[in-house]
């Protein structure tokens, strides 16, 4: 019975509203969240976000199934952007709420990891000398394999 | 048959684009005579060879080590290594 | 040059205006956050927290500074309520902006650890049968020490 | 000399409220003097020598091992331990 809201959309986050509503659940005493924004940089003029028409929004769905499963979530919001973006615009917003806040921070790092690797996503910065794809880190695919290895 | 190629991410820039077309009587049945055939076809082709990058039959990800079996129509998309978030 | 809001108060929190307020800072891409809620319970009317009038408020300023510098935030938010609050009330807000996502994550879970028994707070479960002392739990203290341990 | 007592959370159930005032001409110089001699004036006094329980003299948290030195009109605060959050 998880409240769930998957959503990938062109359009700006609607995070505010989101957190009240997951908040509504009056059997839920912890909700934690993240917000990743497009950050500002030398010469950066915007971020675009490329994804696949059918892939992109099924991987999200299996990340938030997968999360719910593990940590025993009771309410998910997984929303990602996709489009171009200027400095300071919500790229991503994922929040958890259940019972005890150890499960409810640890299911939102496990999405924000699984997101920056396991979801068709393409990031590509456009600076002042013309557009640069954007690579996810060692650091990031690091931390998508560990939660793979420690199997809860 | 007439096959439909699709490009995600960085490796659409050394493909020229985000696709294109192309017709054959004999379909590759695996992912290195994919890659030999396209490379004949499009210089950049070579990039597609790297492992970290997925490819997609008719929108779903396929384990490429098993081999396929295409039919006409049949949309392949390669998808270089995801970076959302 | 951290942006702060340390807040001790007897009124409703403004959780939304309060990340708007960090997300305000171009040079932050990760703001994670954290609400804990009066949880529903069979027979529970109310909760109460009691503060300390002088010491309560230095013991979050604390908590946030340690935080600030253990972790580099570029901003944070520890917000928390006294007083008498029905079930799906907010209880305490946190919230950190920084440049990437594992600081802003750590330094969430680090000032909840800490709020939870650091911080001069007494809670009390109003129920049908009378009023009830709630004490933190074995796995609340262990959390705090497993940060004082793991010096940075 | 006139010292106040004050207690927070549950231990201000078994001194029955929030504090009290108390008078007397030799101040107690250490944790455990002072315990025996509200446990004197209060039947409830000795769940005060829970270690767990901190002090704070005019709101500020001592450490009770080195003794301390009490003045007319000092605040003496007994802390529950904290459950916040």
């Amino acid at each position: 019975m998880t409240r769930q809201k998957i959503i990938l959309t062109g359009e700006a986050l609607d995070i505010g509203r989101w957190s009240d509503w997951l908040a509504e659940d009056p059997a839920c005493g912890a909700v934690a969240g993240f917000t990743g924004l497009v950050r500002a940089a030398q010469g950066l003029e915007a971020l675009e976000l490329q994804h696949h028409p059918v892939l992109t929004l099924q991987a999200l769905e299996r990340i938030a199934r997968d999360a719910t499963g593990r940590f025993g979530l009771a309410g998910v919001v997984l929303a990602h952007r996709h489009g171009r973006m200027a400095v300071g615009t919500p790229i991503v917003h994922i929040a958890c709420a259940c019972g005890h806040r150890r499960d409810a921070l640890a299911g939102v790092s496990y999405m924000i990891d699984m997101v920056k690797t396991r979801a068709p996503f393409w990031k590509r910065e456009w600076r002042t000398d013309g557009p640069h794809w954007i690579e996810p880190t060692q650091a990031d695919h690091e931390a998508a394999r560990r939660w793979m290895e420690e199997k809860t | 048959m007439k096959l439909h190629f699709e490009f995600y991410g960085p490796i659409s820039d050394r493909m020229g684009g985000a696709g294109f077309s192309l017709e054959t009587d004999a379909a590759p049945q695996n992912r290195a005579a994919l890659i030999a055939w396209l490379s004949h076809e499009h210089e950049g082709a070579g990039a597609l060879g790297d492992s970290h990058i997925q490819i997609a039959i008719n929108d779903e990800l396929v384990r490429t080590e098993a081999g396929f079996d295409l039919s006409d129509g049949d949309r392949i998309a390669f998808l270089s290594p995801f970076s959302g978030g």
